[in-house]
């Protein structure tokens, strides 16, 4: 793919992202409280299934890292591990405020405050928390925005891995950790 | 009468080697025995108002009634070859009494891994 | 035509002579041995008469075909047992002596009481030569019960005399075939048990174990091999041919040799000392052998008592060996002791082999033989507990060569730096005799045939009615 | 004339390998892959010569179709072993003796099955035990040599009491003639039957003989185990032939009670049969040791032939008779493939491989293919087998030996696939990098039995072909083929039909593969973890207890090995009793003994 | 074998892929209704596959993609067999126990994928995949056992035809009515539905042997699934319910027991493995094994 044609989408790729954004498979990545507004969005109430969602139980298999909740040294380490384990094209939502700006622990020593630092996020849904309503919103948004091309959040974070990477170790040291816990 | 004074004797024999620890003991009961079987064997020779078989100027006629006297001369080899026994294993009896300082046979112990 | 009493009178001689020239004592043995040996290969068959009495008053000597099989066999065994274990014999080359012709005199005699005598000698030639380890309650107990042994044989051969009138085994063969078999039981059982204390049958062979548990490479094939080969074939002399049983003691001892058989296999199998083990194995043998003879077969049994006894010299001497060598002969101590001694360990297998009854080897044309023959007689069990006991004798025999050959912890591959260290040696002399006995039988297993070539000649042992199945060129039969 | 010299040869062929491994080891080794192969050239060129008759010494044989068959299959899983043998030879003990009595076991395996009268069989089959019995313990146990030794002796010695009561009752020795007097006496072709059989059932390994396989197979040298169990187990089948075959079971057990249509003799054994396919499928399921889990598949595999040929009828008689072969391949090849990765990494332990695949491939793809073949699946050769050794079930409604097979043949897929995805896939052990791949002498082998595998699963034609003539021999009917086809009376193979098809569906699957985009190649580490940071591949390694819910299920089962354990003490103990009771450095017992005989002699003569 | 053969398989496959993949949709919207839910499109289920083909993908060795490409051809070539209604793909080769093999080919490519990633998830996925396979495959190959000693024939198709003489009531769920009990139990099993799904339990071991999947690979795998969802169902339709004189009938029936077991399943919790397989052996095993016992001992129900 060279930048000429980054914008220019084949036609393939068009019926692509249409079926990509018909289809969204997502692996939820639940360190905080925004979890628990899950479950509704699932059940009968709203029913994310109508819009061809689905939870997934490994990265391998989802499109979309939903990141319910704030991030510390810990927890972004495996969010990252997660999204490089992910196959493209791959989207990120940031759910909550917690990832937009820390949420009610922007003050915290141990608590890193932006998500788009670290990763390419396509699209953050706002609130604390957001209540289905908010979600089923944001992911119709979501599959506009795939089945236009716009989502091109993994690319950028191809195209820009270098930043991200230096943002990363910034705040973590080293991301895929090895001392004595983890050998 | 006399064999079975000779039986009796063996069962004496007999008995002493079922009962006696003592190797010199033992050998005396082996010697018991083999007295008792010689003593069956002439009974075995022995005709009633026999004569001794031999040819004399008086015991030579046809109707002569004389005793056995093939038991005998086996008796004769039979105590000789019991001499013989006899004095090889008192040998080793002063042997095991050299090595052990015992004729008791419970004492000495077999040997190997008893 | 040469008197057979020579065979006899030979030795005794050279063994007066050695006390006199004690320097010499173990030349005049092997000049002795090799005489021996030399002259039975010219002996004519026959009777002969010693002292000039007629039969069946006087003595005298019976050379058949029986008689010559077995002085071949125990005079050669004799001779490549002294010769291999030349080093051994020591302050015993008179007594070895005197122990051939006491072993010739039993194969020879055909005279009851002459046999008493004779086996009197033997008797104490092999008290001596068991003390010569030095564990000499065994040889008093061996002596006891030798001695108690040939009283009762005396005793049983004096009521026979008593009843029959006769000491000549031809003589007596003929009267008691038509007497009436009750009056036997009693004769027969006390001659049964004093031949049974020698040739090892179950209850009466407590000696044994001390005696053959403590032999060295001289006395253990000695006994083993020609003292039990001795034996055997006098048994096989008097219950086959003498003496005929009836049909309440002929079962019951078949079964003391049945119960031999099988108890002397399963207390091998419980061993781990070689000597033991074997020791065991032939009280097993034995009862086997007897079995066989007691059942009327001749030549099968003569064709297992080869085959024993050439095993077991050869088991016996490497056994001894182990032990004189490095003071121990127990299997696991001795694991992989073949890794160093190659040759001797093949001798070794072929004769272990060979007493399994494996094929390519002599036991095999034994083993064949003597199922035939059980077959014959329409006997369904004993072949049962035949094979049976074979089943553990393998059992055994091969945990025993695997354990020589192959050092090695369970589970980790067997290597010879498992082997022992002990410092275990094994003479020349030794091998080349082990070597030889194991060629025997392995070209007895190859040429079953070329055997039978040689013993066709001999009239009475196939006119017995014994059948005899060899293999001629078509196969079977 | 081929035939003499092919048995004659191989002996030579021992004595003369020994003495050129005296020379130098490797050529000694070289020398046993010669004469094998050369054995295998002879029987291949002696095919026209069946029938005829020869001598050696005091022996006589007789080449028949199913002799030749049964020879072809262990001469050819003897000739590939060897090439494996001058890769072991420095780790051997006794490599000399190892290469002699190789071959030696050779010719007696080839002597046995031509064997025109019984003295000849046994002496053979005897020749192959005691020779096999002293490579067994070069390896990892001697426990397991004798207790081979042991359990084969008790089949020989019961074979051996048959053939002497054969002889009792026919007057002769020769085979045809021996069992023909049966024919109108069932209860002593009853005994003769269950007697003359041991010899096969122990070698086969069916319950309760079955002891001997796991610790034979699981701890001999790695150049024997193949011929252990795809040779030797074999011979086992020959006997069983026989005493269905040339004793005419079904003719003599005309009258008897019959489950099934088969007399209840012949389906007592294939009870026993079932048991060792059940049997040998849970065992081979819950082993840790690779060689010991193949083993155990030998015995369920052995079940399987071992019902089949007592079936002696159209489709299984024909499908076991195949199977013989297709597994004496496929375990050979299976067993050849670890005993490459034992060669190279020291272990058959399943647990402490892994990853095999990326170091070995394609000794990976030998394992492959012959397990494919094992569990029976197409396009291999073992599917034939067992289709037609199920159909042949179908079609006499032996529905519990069908529900063993089942078992058997479901069980396969698990205890096939331990070994795969634990010793070949998952992770590979850092300390397992640096491996090489196999010798191109194990290649050589190892791709030979992969083609065959498949050869005789996409065109059985030949095999069948054979094993039709040795039916027409036995006197039942033969198995139809018709082009490519496979008709049975209750349905039709097409082999090559199958592969094409499924040829067609990998085109397919490979097309749809190839039109998507390229995958991005991952370290195996790189795996789903919960996004837990994992560095040591060892511990993330699926390899031990792998059916452990499955396992759990049967773990405490009674265990005749035990039982025959226990049996093995109380000979022990019965032993020491004897040693106890009778013998003594005091002369007071014996005479003990001497005055209680003497008593009940007498007494019991006075009663008389 | 001609061209025609491999022309008319591939026509027979897309119908098969087609079908089944629609009726997956159907059965999402039907359970989803169960649950009160709206649910997805009913082609969703084309629309998954179809993007899990276009997405990037990951491999971990030539095993990996070898295993998918074998298992996926292994089920094709196993569905070519199935005769589709009346219509037969290649002649005379609809024998069970080839598909029942052939099937295993295809399960054996996948497993031997999945392991191959070196995901230990996916082979205790594998591992429990195939227990579960053991269990009940034997109750139904028992029964199956049972109808070819009857019948004197293991042709699926003929099978059927048999059943059609007798018109509804020829069918072998009538007529062996504890067999077809097994056979849809065994069904549920072998179509890795509640409760016998412990294989991909996604929560606890992250979906088993499809752990590592993404992509094209996943994709496939869907293909796969659909495949073997076709010729498992049709299995038991050609079996027990008299295959299908006209293909409309065979997806009537078809379409109506797949519906079946899935709304059985949704209303089902999971067993463990090891339950599973008591389960299996308990029940279903013992009531094949008197279903079999009776047809051929007893001939009941055979005419």
């Amino acid at each position: 793919m060279t930048t000429n044609s980054k914008d220019m989408r084949k036609t393939w790729e068009k019926i692509a992202d249409y079926f990509r954004a018909h289809s969204i498979w997502m692996k939820w990545y639940c360190t905080g409280c925004g979890a628990i507004e899950m479950p509704p969005t699932m059940t009968s109430r709203f029913d994310m299934e109508q819009l061809g969602m689905g939870p997934m139980a490994t990265p391998r298999q989802a499109d979309v890292l939903l990141i319910t909740g704030y991030l510390s040294a810990k927890t972004l380490r495996r969010v990252i591990y997660s999204y490089e384990q992910m196959q493209d094209p791959k989207y990120v939502v940031g759910f909550g405020s917690c990832t937009l700006n820390g949420g009610i622990y922007f003050d915290s020593y141990a608590t890193m405050t932006r998500l788009d630092h670290y990763l390419p996020v396509d699209l953050y849904i706002a609130g604390c928390m957001p209540r289905p309503e908010a979600i089923m919103n944001a992911f119709d948004t979501l599959i506009k925005m795939i089945e236009k091309g716009e989502a091109k959040g993994w690319r950028h974070y191809q195209e820009n891995h270098d930043w991200y990477r230096k943002n990363q170790l910034h705040s973590l040291k080293e991301v895929y950790v090895k001392d004595e816990f983890h050998e | 009468m006399i064999q079975y004074a000779g039986i009796l004797l063996i069962l004496i024999g007999i008995y002493g080697l079922l009962t006696e620890t003592n190797l010199i003991k033992i050998i005396v009961s082996l010697n018991v025995f083999e007295l008792g079987l010689n003593v069956f064997i002439i009974s075995v020779g022995f005709v009633r108002e026999g004569v001794a078989p031999i040819l004399t100027s008086v015991n030579n006629h046809s109707g002569l009634v004389f005793v056995d006297p093939l038991p005998q001369a086996l008796v004769l080899t039979a105590i000789v070859i019991g001499l013989g026994t006899t004095a090889l294993g008192l040998a080793f009896a002063r042997r095991i009494y050299m090595k052990h300082g015992t004729l008791n046979i419970e004492e000495i112990g077999g040997g190997i891994n008893d | 035509m040469i008197n057979p009493v020579l065979l006899i009178a030979i030795p005794l001689l050279l063994a007066f002579v050695s006390i006199l020239y004690k320097g010499y004592r173990n030349n005049l043995l092997v000049f002795g041995a090799l005489v021996n040996a030399g002259l039975v290969l010219t002996l004519g068959k026959g009777e002969y008469l010693i002292g000039g009495f007629k039969p069946p008053f006087g003595i005298n000597l019976v050379l058949d075909d029986y008689a010559f099989l077995g002085l071949l066999v125990i005079n050669g065994l004799f001779l490549l047992i002294t010769l291999m274990s030349l080093d051994k014999i020591g302050e015993n080359a008179t007594v070895l002596l005197v122990a051939l012709a006491g072993l010739n005199g039993l194969l020879l005699t055909g005279d009851l009481f002459n046999l008493f005598v004779f086996l009197e000698i033997t008797a104490i030639t092999a008290y001596i030569l068991s003390a010569s380890s030095r564990q000499y309650q065994h040889s008093f107990n061996y002596l006891v019960l030798g001695t108690l042994g040939s009283g009762l044989y005396l005793f049983g051969l004096i009521l026979l005399y008593a009843v029959f009138g006769s000491l000549n085994m031809a003589d007596l063969s003929l009267k008691m075939a038509t007497a009436d078999t009750s009056q036997l039981v009693i004769p027969s059982l006390l001659i049964f048990i004093g031949l049974g204390v020698e040739v090892k049958i179950l209850p009466f062979n407590g000696w044994v174990r001390g005696v053959y548990g403590n032999s060295d490479s001289l006395v253990g094939p000695l006994f083993s091999a020609v003292y039990a080969g001795a034996m055997l074939l006098v048994f096989g002399r008097i219950f086959a041919q003498v003496i005929p049983l009836g049909a309440y003691l002929k079962t019951l001892l078949l079964l003391l040799g049945a119960l031999t058989l099988i108890a002397g296999e399963l207390a091998a199998l419980s061993k781990t000392r070689i000597r033991e083990i074997l020791l065991y194995s032939s009280i097993g043998q034995s009862g086997l052998i007897v079995t066989l003879f007691l059942s009327g077969l001749v030549f099968p049994a003569v064709m297992q008592l080869f085959n024993n006894i050439l095993s077991k010299a050869v088991l016996f001497t490497v056994a001894g060996q182990m032990a004189d060598t490095t003071g121990t002969d127990d299997a696991e101590a001795l694991q992989g002791a073949f890794a160093r001694h190659k040759l001797a360990g093949v001798a070794f297998t072929i004769a272990g082999l060979s007493l399994i009854g494996m094929p390519l080897f002599y036991g095999f044309v034994s083993k064949i033989n003597l199922l035939f023959g059980v077959f014959s007689l329409d006997n369904y069990w004993l072949p049962g507990v035949i094979l049976l006991g074979t089943v553990i004798e393998g059992t055994y025999l091969i945990r025993l060569l695997v354990k020589l050959w192959m050092p090695g912890e369970e589970g980790l591959v067997s290597h010879e730096s498992h082997a022992t260290k002990a410092p275990l040696e094994i003479q020349r002399a030794r091998v080349m005799g082990i070597v030889v006995l194991s060629a025997v039988l392995l070209v007895g297993g190859l040429m079953p045939g070329m055997i039978q070539n040689n013993l066709s000649e001999s009239g009475r042992l196939l006119d017995e009615t014994t059948p005899v199945y060899l293999f001629d060129l078509k196969g079977g039969q | 004339m081929t035939f003499d010299i092919l048995i004659v040869l191989m002996f030579l062929g021992a004595v003369t390998a020994y003495l050129v491994s005296k020379a130098d080891l490797k050529a000694g080794a070289y020398a046993t892959v010669l004469f094998s192969l050369g054995a295998l050239v002879l029987l291949l060129l002696g095919r026209g010569e069946i029938g005829s008759e020869f001598t050696i010494l005091f022996m006589g044989f007789e080449v028949t179709t199913i002799g030749w068959y049964f020879s072809g299959v262990m001469v050819l899983v003897y000739a590939m072993t060897a090439f494996f043998n001058s890769y072991w030879m420095d780790k051997m003990i006794y490599p000399g003796s190892y290469n002699f009595l190789y071959l030696f076991s050779l010719g007696g395996t080839v002597g046995l099955f031509f064997a025109k009268d019984l003295i000849t069989l046994f002496i053979f089959w005897e020749i192959v035990v005691w020779s096999s019995t002293f490579i067994v313990p070069m390896g990892k146990s001697r426990r397991a040599a004798v207790v081979y030794y042991t359990i084969s002796t008790i089949g020989s010695m019961a074979t051996l009491y048959g053939i002497m009561l054969l002889h009792r009752i026919s007057g002769t020795l020769d085979i045809q003639g021996a069992f023909a007097p049966l024919k109108n006496d069932p209860v002593l072709a009853t005994v003769i039957f269950f007697i003359f059989i041991m010899a096969g059932l122990t070698k086969i390994g069916i319950f309760p003989f079955h002891i001997w396989l796991p610790l034979a197979h699981g701890s001999a040298p790695h150049t024997f185990s193949p011929v252990l169990s795809g040779g030797l187990v074999k011979m086992g089948a020959f006997i069983a032939y026989m005493s269905v075959g040339i004793l005419p079971a079904y003719e003599a057990f005309k009258g008897s009670l019959t489950v099934m249509g088969i007399p209840i003799q012949i389906y007592a054994l294939m009870i026993l049969g079932a048991v060792s396919i059940v049997l040998g499928t849970l065992m081979a399921i819950k082993q840790d040791d690779a060689k010991k889990l193949i083993a155990y598949s030998s015995v369920a595999n052995g079940g399987y032939i071992l019902i089949g040929i007592l079936l002696m009828d159209q489709l299984a008689f024909a499908g076991s008779m195949m199977h013989l072969f297709n597994h004496a391949i496929a375990s050979a090849a299976a067993f050849l493939a670890i005993a490459v990765v034992a060669h190279r990494t020291g272990t058959t332990k399943i647990s402490e491989l892994g990853g095999m695949i990326h170091r070995m491939p394609l000794t990976y793809l030998t394992y492959l293919i012959a397990i494919i073949s094992l569990a029976g699946i197409p396009p291999m050769g073992g599917f034939v087998s067992k289709w037609l050794i199920i159909q042949g079930l179908a079609d006499q409604g032996l529905m519990f030996m069908a529900l063993a097979a089942f078992f058997g043949s479901i069980g396969s897929f698990l205890y096939v696939f331990r070994p795969l995805a634990a010793v070949f896939l998952g992770q590979l052990a850092p300390r397992h990098e640096e491996l090489a791949s196999a010798p191109l002498l194990m290649k050589i082998p190892m791709t030979i039995l992969m083609v065959l595998i498949l050869f005789f699963g996409v065109l059985p034609g030949w095999i069948l072909g054979i094993i039709g003539q040795i039916q027409v021999a036995a006197g039942i009917e033969p198995v139809m083929m018709s082009g490519n086809s496979i008709l049975a009376v209750n349905g039709v193979l097409n082999t090559l039909n199958v592969f094409m098809v499924f040829g067609f569906g990998f085109l397919i699957a490979l097309v749809i593969f190839m039109l998507m985009q390229k995958s991005r190649r991952v370290g195996l580490m790189d795996t789903y973890t919960s996004a837990e940071f994992i560095y040591t591949p060892e511990l993330y390694h699926y390899g031990s207890a792998f059916y452990a819910p499955f396992e759990r299920l049967y773990a405490r089962h009674p265990s005749v090995e035990d039982f025959l354990m226990a049996l093995a003490y109380k000979g022990h103990e019965a032993g020491l009793m004897v040693n106890a009771l009778f013998f003594s450095h005091k002369p007071g017992v014996t005479v003990f003994w001497i005055t209680v005989i003497v008593a009940v002699v007498t007494l019991g003569g006075v009663g008389l | 074998m001609n061209l025609m053969n491999f022309v008319y398989a591939f026509l027979l496959l897309l119908a098969a892929f087609v079908f089944q993949t629609t009726l997956t949709g159907i059965n999402r919207k039907v359970v989803a209704r169960l649950q009160r839910r709206r649910g997805p499109r009913f082609y969703q289920q084309f629309i998954d596959i179809f993007k899990a083909l276009s997405k990037g993908s990951t491999t971990h060795g030539w095993v990996f993609d070898f295993g998918v490409v074998m298992a996926l051809g292994g089920i094709m070539a196993t569905a070519i067999f199935i005769p589709f209604g009346p219509l037969k793909a290649v002649p005379a080769m609809d024998n069970i126990f080839i598909i029942a093999y052939v099937l295993a080919v295809g399960m054996l490519g996948m497993a031997m994928s999945a392991s191959g990633s070196g995901n230990p998830w996916a082979s205790i996925g594998v591992s429990r995949a195939l227990t579960n396979m053991l269990a009940y495959d034997i109750p139904f190959m028992m029964v199956v056992f049972g109808l070819i000693f009857a019948f004197d024939t293991s042709s699926l198709s003929g099978l059927a035809a048999i059943q059609r003489e007798g018109g509804f009531l020829g069918w072998h769920v009538i007529r062996f009515p504890l067999g077809g009990i097994v056979a849809m139990i065994s069904l549920q099993g072998m179509l890795g539905k509640k409760p016998f799904d412990s294989f991909i339990a996604p929560a606890e071991i992250a979906s088993g042997p499809m752990v590592e999947y993404g992509g094209r690979h996943l994709g496939m795998l869907f293909l796969l699934h659909e495949f073997s969802t076709f010729i498992e169902v049709s299995l038991i339709v050609h079996l027990f319910f008299g295959g299908g004189a006209t293909v409309a009938a065979f997806l009537v029936k078809y379409a109506l027991i797949y519906t079946f077991l899935n709304i059985v399943s949704n209303v089902l919790p999971r067993f463990k493995i090891d339950q599973a397989v008591t389960f299996f052996y308990k029940v279903p095993l013992a009531l094949a094994v008197v279903q079999t016992f009776l047809i051929i001992v007893v001939g009941m129900g055979v005419a």
